[in-house]
């Protein structure tokens, strides 16, 4: 089943006003360009769930896009704030729902296994409990290391997006999902949701994929749509595909800490764009992928084997 | 059907089995009979049908019919291979197996299966394999499947002797929240036993039999008082078709077509 | 740091009398040749934690090395029975802690992740928690699906060997193992350990783990020892080096159901020989390792890629 | 000590946090000052050390000083890059890390952290990036250096605004067992702050002094009432060898050298 469609469809069909969308990327193959199509298309109401609520996320809730963040580092990486989200979240105008990046973890873990919660050895004696109700405590059955009183240990609550998208190197038209480089928590995350979308650097064919099973990520069975977008989570990197916009980073701390600047950045560069080629194009104009090139490291070929006999052996 | 060189019991159970898998997407099963089946069911009924095995290999295009479910040619050219901890946690346990196929040395009325011991678990008279992942499987498949060759009251038991993968209604009067609707089909060498699974309480029931074959001597084989369903239905044979398939395509060397 | 060593003197060094002994690799890359090892060394009174116990731990019951055995599925693959365990757990001369698949692995999960227990959702309804008093109850501490009663799972509690012996491909000198093909639970066994050796087919330089780190099933900070013993997992395989031995499988149901046939089959094929390089040569005479041969399929190479400027980007 | 080209303050940071390494195997560090710290340990008084980063990156070769903990140039060359469940879950909570490093913007007495929020967390006036990791770092590591580029009373304050990572003796309170000893050492642009970490109650004290600083400027530039140690000595500033490292062999572009 060929499950490639544009940005524009996966979008408008897997992303409801007022629904959870998760989007995963740990630095790395950050999905930009999703985030910016649901900018284009001017969903309302959702709550974004994410691990390091980020640039994106920023543009995300200046587009008046987003009614909560879940998440557990709220920085622009180490290159300043997140003005918008610090401006709506000191104001009181947005819902935060502060966690840690381990019980973000878990919560994905929890949802990706059906399970009413996870165990985690975090936030005894934190103040994180106490602002959010999420994080609660459970005894052990058994007793305790030495012998004596069991333990306690906190808990989380499963996430179930109703959607995840994921940004990724490759996949088939199936939907397996292969990475490198960084793998971070996607496969937990699609696997919590309903639905997922994988964008992706390139569509390739079936025989790529299956020559090294082992790099799928993420099986087809749990993907529902694939979007081939090069570039498309720019100022992440795609490691062997380009790198880190690192100055764009540091620009966005002050982009966003200047509410006219950052709404005059996203109607050039979002709501000015028809999509994400053009403004992959826009960014061509002044070098940018030039700046974030990258030479050759292969990985090499391992050797998976091929029976050779027609009987078993 | 193919007269002049009829359908063996297994070519019937593959064929029968396959037909119950119209409309499924994911199926968890292992080797034998139920890799025939799925085989089948993805050349007939159920074009797309994705085999998951517990080992972690998902969307298998083997060069040769596999011998486990851990074979290397269902490596070699899969679409993904998952560690085993996403397999039974992601997948199995996350709700995203339709149907699963297990066996059982034991079965009672309700679809329970017994794999560990015949006699006292404490000191038995056979120690069979264990679970393995069946009380998984059970636990978290959308229903489950079972075949077996050798319908007779020793397998087929009013008690279990021991209880290793329990149905929805022993799981309930425990306190669990299966996903499933346990055991809704059982297919032997005589006929169908099936089960809805949707209500408490529900007994497996004999839907068909196979040509040939009276209920009184499915009931005779069985050790509880097997319900009959008003409309028995006999068991249609293999077409030409399932039989051209399964001995030309898909299992010529009649590895598991013994 | 080189780890290397000599099969001989990581079983001596890791392995003592009395031990919890984890083997794992589940069909693919069973430790045979240490428990062969283990065996020639006549280590006694083991607890051997495996979620297959199949052929090699069944050769291990057999040298009178295990006092105890935990493990989901104690049978001869599809391929019959394994004698010796059987005959013991019969005569009620050998314990077995009864558990299931996803059982073994939860437990290695909370065993790596230093949890106090782990939920599941097996067990409900059946009567291995009656003979397991490790398998428990816990409530959420969250309502229900529905909004109502909170749910009750079973946990089971964590396992932590002393020592967890796996079989690998390949692994550089420091003890980074690449595993590909099934990776099963090794690296949760691994984790869950005190202590762990890594068999290898062939120990590679640094450079070949390095050009694929995603390849890396285990890093070095969790491996001990590094054996190269090529043909190690036989009768099991190693993707892209050899096939299963099925015939050898089928063969075992035999042997095993005869003591006499077993002690035998002992004698000669692990106590006779000194190392495993003999019971490879001892196999060579029949052609085994022709017949398990296995062609080429290679993976195929992605790009890591590399940083063309100095600066950053 | 290099005379006609003095330590800077960072470079007086980085080796002295470095010292502190001596002995040390794993240790979990961001990117900036830890690195070089971390760098110059390896080079100096902790060959072998191995740097974990939480975005999952064990080993890392990079042929580029990294900017942040998941720059591409730490994945190319690495020996292995882990899933984040693993790192998290595997490698910090299973208790392998020695020593990990954590900023704040606040820090209490007994190495309590803030990273959340100045001000009321409900509404705060400054909304910080959170914890991040930091919660886990500080249960599950061994111990914990903060390293702060500036000691004064709104950083290290006699109460938290929001205690983000709590140590040990606000876990054990809350009946949670914390692996490790929580801050054992705070590294400041005037001192050094220890604290042994295995007794209840125990607070932050100056032990150390960077060159001409007094131990009455770093009380005054500390909201509560800092002990001093009976033994107060005085920071050795960066050797030729350490400066040499850093300044030709770490950072030569002077990236956090700043």
């Amino acid at each position: 089943m060929d499950k490639t469609t544009t940005m524009s469809e996966a979008i408008a069909r897997y992303v409801a006003d007022g629904a959870t969308v998760a989007l995963e990327g740990f630095t790395h193959l950050i999905p930009t360009a999703a985030g910016h199509e649901i900018i284009r298309q001017r969903r309302r109401g959702l709550t974004v769930v994410r691990m390091t609520p980020d640039i994106v996320t920023d543009q995300m809730i200046a587009a008046d896009c987003v009614a909560k963040v879940v998440g557990a580092f709220v920085g622009n990486s180490s290159a300043g704030s997140l003005g918008e989200l610090r401006r709506r979240v000191e104001a009181g105008t947005l819902e935060l729902e502060e966690c840690s990046h381990y019980g973000m973890i878990c919560r994905y873990l929890a949802g990706a296994q059906r399970l009413p919660f996870y165990p985690l050895r975090s936030y005894a004696g934190s103040d994180l409990p106490r602002v959010n109700p999420g994080l609660r405590k459970v005894v052990s059955p058994y007793p305790g290391p030495d012998g004596g009183e069991p333990e306690q240990v906190y808990v989380v609550p499963p996430v179930h997006p109703d959607v995840t998208i994921i940004h990724a190197q490759r996949a088939d038209r199936r939907g397996n999902v292969q990475i490198w480089g960084l793998t971070g928590i996607q496969a937990e995350a699609v696997y919590a949701a309903r639905h997922a979308v994988a964008v992706v650097e390139e569509v390739v064919d079936d025989a790529v994929v299956r020559a090294d099973p082992n790099r799928t990520a993420v099986p087809a069975h749990a993907i529902d749509a694939v979007v081939a977008c090069p570039h498309g989570a720019h100022p992440s990197f795609a490691q062997g595909y380009y790198d880190r916009d690192n100055a764009f980073y540091r620009r966005w701390a002050g982009i966003s800490k200047d509410p006219e600047r950052l709404k005059a950045w996203l109607e050039e560069y979002v709501l000015g764009t028809r999509d994400h080629a053009e403004y992959v194009a826009k960014l061509a104009a002044d070098g940018t992928w030039d700046r974030l090139a990258v030479g050759s490291a292969p990985s090499g070929s391992i050797d998976y084997g091929r029976r050779l006999r027609k009987e078993h052996p | 059907m193919n007269t002049a060189n009829p359908a063996t019991s297994s070519e019937l159970l593959a064929a029968v089995a396959s037909r119950e898998l119209a409309g499924m997407r994911m199926v968890f099963a292992g080797i034998g009979l139920p890799t025939l089946a799925v085989s089948l069911a993805d050349l007939t009924v159920a074009p797309g049908l994705e085999i998951v095995y517990e080992s972690g290999v998902c969307g298998a295009h083997p060069s040769h019919l596999p011998e486990t479910i851990a074979d290397a040619v269902l490596i070699t050219g899969a679409e993904a291979v998952l560690p085993m901890a996403s397999l039974f946690g992601y997948v199995l346990q996350g709700g995203r197996i339709d149907v699963a196929f297990l066996g059982a040395a034991q079965i009672d009325r309700y679809g329970n299966l017994n794999s560990s011991v015949i006699g006292p678990w404490e000191r038995p008279a056979v120690r069979l394999p264990g679970s393995g992942g069946a009380v998984e499987v059970m636990a978290n498949a959308g229903e489950v499947f079972v075949v077996m060759r050798r319908h007779d009251p020793r397998s087929f038991v009013a008690e279990l002797d021991f209880c290793t993968s329990p149905g929805p209604d022993r799981a309930r009067a425990d306190g669990g929240r299966p996903r499933g609707r346990g055991v809704t089909r059982v297919i032997t060498d005589l006929g169908i036993l099936s089960r809805a699974g949707d209500g408490a309480g529900e007994e497996l029931t004999l839907t068909a039999v196979h040509p040939g074959v009276t209920a009184e001597r499915v009931r005779a084989a069985t050790g509880w008082d097997l319900k009959v369903a008003d409309a028995l239905a006999t068991t249609a044979p293999p077409t030409d078709q399932e039989l051209r398939l399964l001995r030309e395509d898909i299992d010529p060397d009649r590895v598991y077509l013994r």
